[in-house]
């Protein structure tokens, strides 16, 4: 069969560091296509290199048949290429159709109520929800990656390629994208899609080529194939996959305790109702919810840092609703917080990673100067302890991998001691091997007596961690399960708004 | 009344044509600036314009080609800024600061052998104010727009012609997509430099332009530092006027009118019947604080809108991540 | 006649342990305040460089020099390059100046517009107002609306005591004409001070004065078809359907009979306030605007006070409200003037 | 077919060898123009190094400048470090300048070794002031602090006219007088003692931004202010405190132009140094210690620019533009440390897949 993409012995090096090396990929119409690896294998500068933004040191690029050598990402639009990059490229100010047109409209003036229709007759046709007048600063990811991808289309895109879209997205939200994304291969699409979730890749790929170290390893097809092969391919040994359910008692005195907690978006909008649970140590607590329920409101409410307009915050029966980050720190309130966005609130990208480690605790230490030597050592520990690969402490943390870039976080966050840990999304965009290592490091956390509130989004990894799983949906708890007796399909349910009895909760 | 009303049209006439040179350094700095590109250097590129189009004036006697040679040595200092910035990715700040310093210097070398001359009479005839018979009668705006020099109706509509284009055209919503976010400029085809460079460059022509009519119309004669920090006015009406060309309107004309104001207020601030007189350098300050308070007031409606195109100050290469 | 000095002038004569220096030997250092084209107060500095460079006499100067602490840089910069004289041509060079004579018992120094001195430092100022005596009299003459408008500086003696000596002269040929006054806070700013004489145009003055180193005030006069007299310099291409005439310095002729003295030896650190007779300042040729009769009357006027009949601020000076604020003023207190004379429409901030 | 790439980690030493590099090309561009302007670029560049060290004089005015301009720069550098984009360090030093001439003025008689303590202090705090307005501005209201610190500039600088015009001038005379000799700074070496402040100061700075909580938390919030706030770090205190710091150096700068060097208050006595003093900062990446390098390097083009009006009759006006043209070149050819041209194998269009 004739592959219509053809990517041959590619490399492709930044300063030292060889991103791609000898990696090869080829792609037919009418196929999802799934690239595989470890984070850093080399995944997205390859795929960067299809869609022209960045030119290969040597190696071949074949489309249809002919060379191509691409100098701009506009020489790949023009032939047929379009991505959904893993960080979006969109404009907040911008609408979703000023998003789209941005870069294609040939005519000098701008047509918005015929671009409107067009957009609209493109949405249609996959099956896409879309509203072009929207500003991208009032978007849920979800329909950010909805414009996205209607972008590429309106391109008239005839190879599709995605890196890590469900990264950010929620079950429901994936179903719908690859109910778009099967459209699209019966349209004669050829679709390329990154994702770290082997469950996904099974559900929708056809073929799937693995990269390692920036080397292509091979290409499988996926119903010849099982995920603990493609992980073998990925990691270079086999590797166990499962989350273990650790035993611990949860102590007597819950740790935190939450009464009717209510808050409210500038618009004045209601984004947590009433919200109440008790959280105890040697436990984890899940939050499941669709994008946008609250969860990442319900967090920063409890580090101090979205202001809530009623309710009660305990922590080992201590007020502490109201109080900032840095009170809250103050008062040695033993909590920590790992929040979803890491670069831009968690960690300080520009910044080496021993500044980093003492971000959260450097105002404990007394004095005027910053304990540099003791963060140093602080920072060697987390690296070490968390298998975290840099050259050294004094590496600048937005150079690390993604994977690292979230041990970093986590460790320092847990090497606080602390009583109570929130983490929101931690695994997001990690590789397989990386995620259950967070895992592990959680459910250590649980087995040492700490309240864990853990915010995810993947229902199988909930299902499994969590002793209990609280479920959201536009600010309200929708109940509170037992994930041992619960079943995937009710969970789905609750997200969605359905309470147990069946009814509407809206 | 009708004297309050004619006083308005001749007050505001005035402040029109104070404004114009100002008007047109801002809307050459949000050409810059809505690429992406801070543009330090705008005193600079005033100062080449005017003495190079005072000096083309005197030697051909054309004040067309004269106001020609004034925007294209505004687009030749705009590209040393633009091939410095963009090509080579130097720091904007920088280099607009020594573009300040280059063309203040360059300008009163140029100047030296025009420096107190005057200019041919053509150049009034052409340049000059010009009475446009019924609609100048229009009370208040009348003469503010339709008895003046030709380049202060221009300016003006050159502010709604950009304002159409940002925001209305196509090649506008792509230069803005350049200045908020290259990365997805480039990712949607958009020819980042290719873009900057366009804008620098118009930019640099509005810029020397504006300092062309105020040698040669507004003052009529060069000297040096003729624009005594218009161009750093502009600078800060830039980030005024929210990135608006329409509002650069009201920016550059406020600044005038506030700076009018002070002249009448020389001989006492009326309060309470009373005529409180106060010190004539301090007045000099009002329009300043003015600016400052009515951007505060502006800046109060924190619309998403108002700020800075996002990447502005920040050099882009394709393959940084 | 001298200025007159807040402290008690240096014994006079005294020509110090300076030598009076060969014409050969003669090195001239002069330190501008703006540019030597700038068509206006500098340049008439600069005027007289060109005279006694025309006498094979060496200058160097230094233009843009800021009234600060740069200045004595200058000085000093000149001096290192073997200047043996130093001329300093801004009022706000004053403190700079003397401190270097100090420094330099060894070199002339001649400061212009203020009035300290040092056994080694001279100080000279042109008595511009008796310039721009005649000049009012030219526009009291040429004003129809007998409304006068005068576009000042900076609200101090110098500019004051100009802004009076032409309302006297205005007045002493139309007693009912007012002068009004707007102050711009700059010497030099031209988008300023032509929006100060617009004001003043479209509060129905006709005829223009101006105390400031630009040429928009006459720019804009012709403009609005109004008249104007210039200032330092004689300027009458600028705007020659509105040019009346200049009160203008004439510094060339300090500088050729200062630097002579040092030849002849006969220099002193004095501190000079000179004017028509010295020969200056003086008034521009009368453009054919004028109206007739103003030739006359300029020219009996200032023979008069180069006789002595007429002088300034002699009699009774009324103030503002007309009544007799002085009376035979002397130098002093025309050097140190801070109140308007009867006929000066505005304010001086106090 | 051109392509630029970013090169891979250059060591210290290749950095600075090329980063001297780019001035030697920078130099040799300028010689082309002056040439081409019928100087001899060697006579000019040999009258600049010698009107700026030739001897002790000229030695003492270019240190003279490079004072102000380096503790103009270390101001400005606290405020860039917090992203703070501070050009109003020019009226942060004429308000300075204020307040030690109000002490010197007022308390003229009081002994040095308290009334110069107070300028200091006056001085900084008139500076702090200046620095702090934009700063809440920016925290309470969020406005765009380059605006306001331009406005700011001109605002103190009408304020120093005023009182040169007004209230503080002797006599008929817009000159404010001569300070007592017990405000003016005292010398060490023929060079006032500023120069111990200014070295002091940046070890000072230096240890603030990379030893103190402090610099700690401005650098923080200069990268990302939600992290900021994340990490408990008081957001408008250490925005408001940054700027105090920034506007109370730049203050400092202005107390000691006045009191050692000008030794009364006049209203043109910044002269543009705040504005200079932007450039020095950037070149010199915020680094205090680079930064005494990049104002010495300026405070030569200033005083050696200056020198060639008097030896060579350049005017000053082409010292400006030298100045532009270097900076133009030595940053150009920073470019060239920080990426290398490749050129673009031909790739045939249009050829078979194998
Ligand atoms: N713009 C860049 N500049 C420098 N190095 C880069 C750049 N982009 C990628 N790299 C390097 O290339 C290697 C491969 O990165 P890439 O992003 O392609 O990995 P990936 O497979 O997409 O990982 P992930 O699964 O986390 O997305 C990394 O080691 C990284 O250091
Ligand atoms: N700009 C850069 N310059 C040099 N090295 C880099 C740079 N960016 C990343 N690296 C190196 O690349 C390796 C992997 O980085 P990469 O960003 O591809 O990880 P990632 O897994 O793709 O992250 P994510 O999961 O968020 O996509 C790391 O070892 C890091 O040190
Ligand atoms: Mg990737
Ligand atoms: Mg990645």
């Amino acid at each position: 069969m004739d592959a219509y993409v053809e990517m041959k012995e590619i490399r492709k090096s930044f300063g030292s560091v060889a991103a791609n090396n000898d990696a090869s990929l080829s792609v037919e119409l009418g196929e999802i296509h799934a690239l595989l690896g470890e984070n850093g294998s080399g995944k997205s500068t390859l795929v960067n290199m299809l869609a022209g933004i960045y030119s290969p040191d040597s190696g071949s690029i074949f489309i249809g048949g002919r060379t191509v050598s691409f100098a701009a990402p506009k020489e790949a639009i023009d032939c047929g290429i379009g991505m959904v990059h893993q960080h979006f490229k969109l404009v907040d100010v911008f609408t979703a159709k000023e998003n789209i047109a941005a870069g294609r409209e040939k005519g000098f003036w701008l047509r918005g109520r015929r671009l409107s229709e067009k957009i609209q007759a493109i949405a249609d046709k996959y099956g896409l929800a879309i509203d072009p007048d929207k500003k991208v600063y009032d978007m849920s990811v979800g329909e950010k990656q909805t414009v996205e991808i209607v972008k590429m289309l309106y391109r008239g895109a005839n190879v599709l390629i995605l890196d890590e879209p469900t990264a950010v997205l929620t079950p429901q939200e994936t179903k719908v994208l690859f109910q778009i994304l099967k459209n699209m291969k019966q349209h004669g699409c050829a679709i390329i899609l990154i994702t770290h979730k082997l469950r996904e890749v099974m559900e929708i790929s056809d073929r799937v080529t693995v990269l390692r170290k920036g080397e292509t390893i091979g290409t499988v097809r996926t119903k010849d194939t099982t995920p603990r092969a493609l992980t073998e391919m990925m990691v270079g040994r086999p590797l166990e996959l499962k989350i273990e359910r650790v035993r611990a008692e949860p102590a007597m005195e819950p740790i935190l305790t939450v009464g009717r907690l209510s808050a409210a978006d500038s618009h004045g909008r209601n984004v947590l109702k009433d919200i109440s649970f008790v959280l105890r140590g040697g436990e984890i607590l899940g939050v499941a919810g669709i994008a946008g329920s609250g969860q990442k409101e319900l967090c920063e409410v409890l580090a101090g840092l979205y202001k809530a307009n009623g309710g009660r915050v305990r922590f080992l029966g201590e007020e502490i609703l109201g109080l900032s980050p840095r009170e809250i720190l103050r008062r040695g309130i033993s909590m920590s917080f790992v929040p979803e966005d890491r670069l831009g609130m968690g960690l300080v990208a520009g910044m080496d990673i021993t500044s980093n480690v003492l971000l959260r605790s450097f105002q404990k230490d007394g004095g005027f100067f910053l304990d540099l030597p003791g963060g140093r050592k602080k920072a060697e520990r987390i690296v070490k302890r968390y298998d975290i690969s840099t050259p050294s402490v004094d590496h600048v943390l937005k150079d690390l991998s993604g994977g690292n870039i979230q041990k970093v976080l986590l460790g320092r966050e847990v090497e606080l001691n602390p009583k109570l840990l929130i983490t929101a999304y931690p695994v997001r965009g990690l590789d397989i091997g990386a995620s259950y290592h967070i895992y592990d490091i959680l459910n250590a956390q649980k087995k040492a007596g700490v309240a864990v509130l853990f915010i995810g989004e993947d229902l199988d990894v909930l299902l499994q961690l969590c002793d209990r799983l609280m479920v959201i949906h536009g600010g309200r708890i929708m109940g509170i399960v037992d994930p041992l007796t619960t079943s995937k399909e009710e969970v789905g349910l609750l997200m969605l708004g359905q309470s147990e009895k069946g009814g509407n909760a809206k | 009344m009708s004297a309050f009303l004619n006083d308005a049209a001749v007050f505001l006439q005035v402040v029109a044509q104070l404004g114009t040179h100002i008007l047109l350094g801002t809307l050459g700095g949000i050409l810059c600036e809505k690429v992406g590109n801070l543009n330090l250097g705008i005193e600079g590129i005033m100062l080449l314009g005017a003495s190079s189009g005072f000096f083309a004036c005197i030697a051909t006697g054309n004040p067309l080609l004269a106001v020609l040679v004034s925007g294209l040595t505004g687009v030749a200092a705009a590209l040393i800024y633009a091939f410095l910035t963009v090509s080579l990715r130097c720091n904007q700040v920088v280099i607009g600061l020594a573009l300040t310093i280059f063309g203040t210097g360059l300008s009163s070398i140029i100047g030296s052998s025009i420096a107190g001359r005057a200019l041919p009479g053509s150049v009034n005839a052409i340049l000059g104010t010009k009475t446009i018979p019924v609609l100048s009668q229009i009370p208040i705006l009348g003469k503010m727009l339709f008895q003046q020099s030709p380049f202060v109706p221009l300016a003006v509509i050159l502010s709604i012609l950009l304002y159409f284009y940002f925001n209305k055209t196509n090649p506008g919503l792509n230069a803005r997509m350049v200045g908020h976010n290259p990365a997805a400029a480039d990712a949607s085809g958009i020819h980042v430099s290719a873009y900057k460079y366009v804008h620098i460059l118009a930019g640099g022509f509005l810029m020397g332009i504006g300092g062309g009519f105020f040698s040669m119309v507004y003052a009529g004669r060069w000297q040096n530092e003729l624009t005594a920090g218009a161009g750093w006015i502009a600078v800060a009406l830039v980030i005024f006027s929210t990135w608006d060309p329409l509002k650069a309107i009201f920016g550059a004309y406020l600044f005038g009118a506030v700076r009018g104001l002070t002249f009448k207020l020389q001989s006492g601030i009326p309060i309470f019947g009373q005529k409180l007189v106060v010190s004539s350098s301090l007045l000099d300050m009002l329009p300043y604080l003015a600016t400052i308070l009515v951007l505060v007031l502006i800046t109060l409606r924190r619309k998403p809108e108002y700020k800075p195109p996002k990447s502005l100050g920040d050099p882009y290469f394709r393959e940084d991540r | 006649g001298a200025a007159p000095t807040a402290e008690p002038a240096p014994a006079s004569g005294t020509a110090s342990q300076l030598k009076p220096i060969q014409k050969e030997d003669l090195k001239v250092g002069f330190v501008y305040i703006g540019d030597i084209n700038d068509g206006g107060y500098t340049q008439s500095h600069d005027k007289g460089r060109l005279a006694l460079e025309k006498e094979g006499i060496k200058c160097l100067y230094k233009e843009n020099v800021p009234e600060s602490a740069d200045c004595e840089t200058a000085i000093r910069e000149l001096i290192d390059q073997g200047c043996n004289v130093i001329y300093a041509t801004s009022f706000g060079f004053m403190q700079y100046t003397a401190k270097m004579a100090k420094e330099y018992p060894n070199v002339y120094f001649g400061h212009a517009t203020g009035d300290m001195t040092e056994a080694n430092m001279c100080n000279y100022m042109g008595r511009i107002e008796e310039a721009r005596y005649l000049t009012g009299i030219v526009a009291g003459m040429t004003t129809k609306a007998n409304k006068i408008g005068y576009v000042a500086a900076m609200p101090y003696a110098e500019c004051i005591r100009g802004i009076n000596a032409f309302t006297l002269g205005v007045r002493s040929v139309n007693p009912k004409a007012t002068v009004e006054v707007v102050w711009t806070n700059t010497w030099y700013d031209v988008a300023k001070e032509r929006q100060a004489a617009i004001e003043l145009l479209n509060k129905g003055v006709d005829v223009l004065a101006q105390h400031q180193d630009s040429t928009a005030c006459q720019v804009a006069a012709q403009e609005y078809g109004k008249y104007c007299i210039g200032y330092n310099m004689s300027t009458p291409n600028v705007a020659p359907r509105a040019y009346l005439t200049a009160a203008m310095f004439n510094w060339a002729k300090f500088y050729t009979d200062n630097v002579q003295s040092i030849i002849d030896g006969t220099w002193k650190p004095e501190a000079y306030w000179k004017g028509l007779k010295a020969g200056w300042v003086d008034i521009d040729k009368l453009s054919s605007l004028c109206p007739s009769g103003a030739q006359g009357a300029v020219d009996q006027a200032k023979q008069e006070i180069m006789d002595g009949k007429l002088v300034l601020f002699s009699g009774d000076v009324k103030g503002q409200d007309g009544t007799v604020k002085a009376a035979n003023m002397t130098d002093k207190e025309i050097w140190n003037m801070n109140w308007f004379v009867e006929g000066v429409v505005g304010t001086i901030p106090q | 077919m051109m392509r630029m790439v970013r090169r891979s980690n250059p060591s210290k030493n290749m950095q600075i060898l090329m980063r001297a590099g780019s001035v030697v090309a920078a130099l040799a561009a300028a010689a082309l123009l002056m040439a081409a302007l019928g100087y001899n670029p060697f006579l000019v560049y040999y009258n600049m190094v010698a009107g700026s060290f030739g001897t002790a004089y000229r030695l003492q005015a270019t240190i003279h400048k490079v004072i102000p301009l380096l503790v103009l720069s270390l101001g400005i550098a606290v405020a860039f470090k917090m992203k703070f984009w501070n050009i109003g360090a020019e009226g942060q030093m004429a308000m300075g300048g204020f307040g030690a001439a109000y002490a010197a003025l007022k308390y003229g008689a009081l002994p040095p070794y308290i009334l110069l303590p107070l300028m200091f202090v006056l001085g900084m705090i008139c500076g702090g002031i200046w620095g702090v307005i934009p700063a809440i501005l920016k925290v309470k209201l969020g406005t765009n602090e380059t605006l306001v610190t331009l406005m700011l500039n001109y605002i103190a600088l009408r304020w120093l006219t005023y009182l040169q015009y007004g209230p503080w001038k002797v006599g008929g005379f817009p000159r404010i007088p001569d300070f007592s000799p017990n405000a003016v700074l005292p010398s060490l070496f023929g060079i006032h003692i500023g120069w111990m402040v200014a070295v002091l100061l940046t070890a000072a700075v230096y240890v603030m931004l990379r030893r103190t909580k402090l610099g700690y938390e401005i650098a923080v919030l200069g990268e990302s202010e939600s992290t900021a706030r994340y990490a408990g770090i008081n957001v408008s205190k250490v925005t408001i405190v940054a700027m105090l710091i920034s506007g109370a150096v730049c203050g400092l700068a202005g107390m000691m132009q006045t009191s050692a060097v000008e030794k009364t208050l006049t209203e043109q006595f910044t002269g543009g140094l705040g504005f200079t003093a932007v450039i020095t900062t950037w070149l010199a990446r915020l680094s205090p210690i680079g930064m005494i390098g990049t104002s010495f390097a300026f405070a030569m083009l200033i005083q050696g620019g200056g020198y060639l009006e008097t030896t060579m009759s350049i005017s000053s006006k082409m010292a400006d533009v030298l100045q532009g043209v270097i900076i133009f070149f030595v940053l150009g050819c920073d470019f060239f440390i920080q990426y290398k041209i490749q050129l673009r194998k031909p790739v045939r269009k249009g050829g078979e897949a194998k």
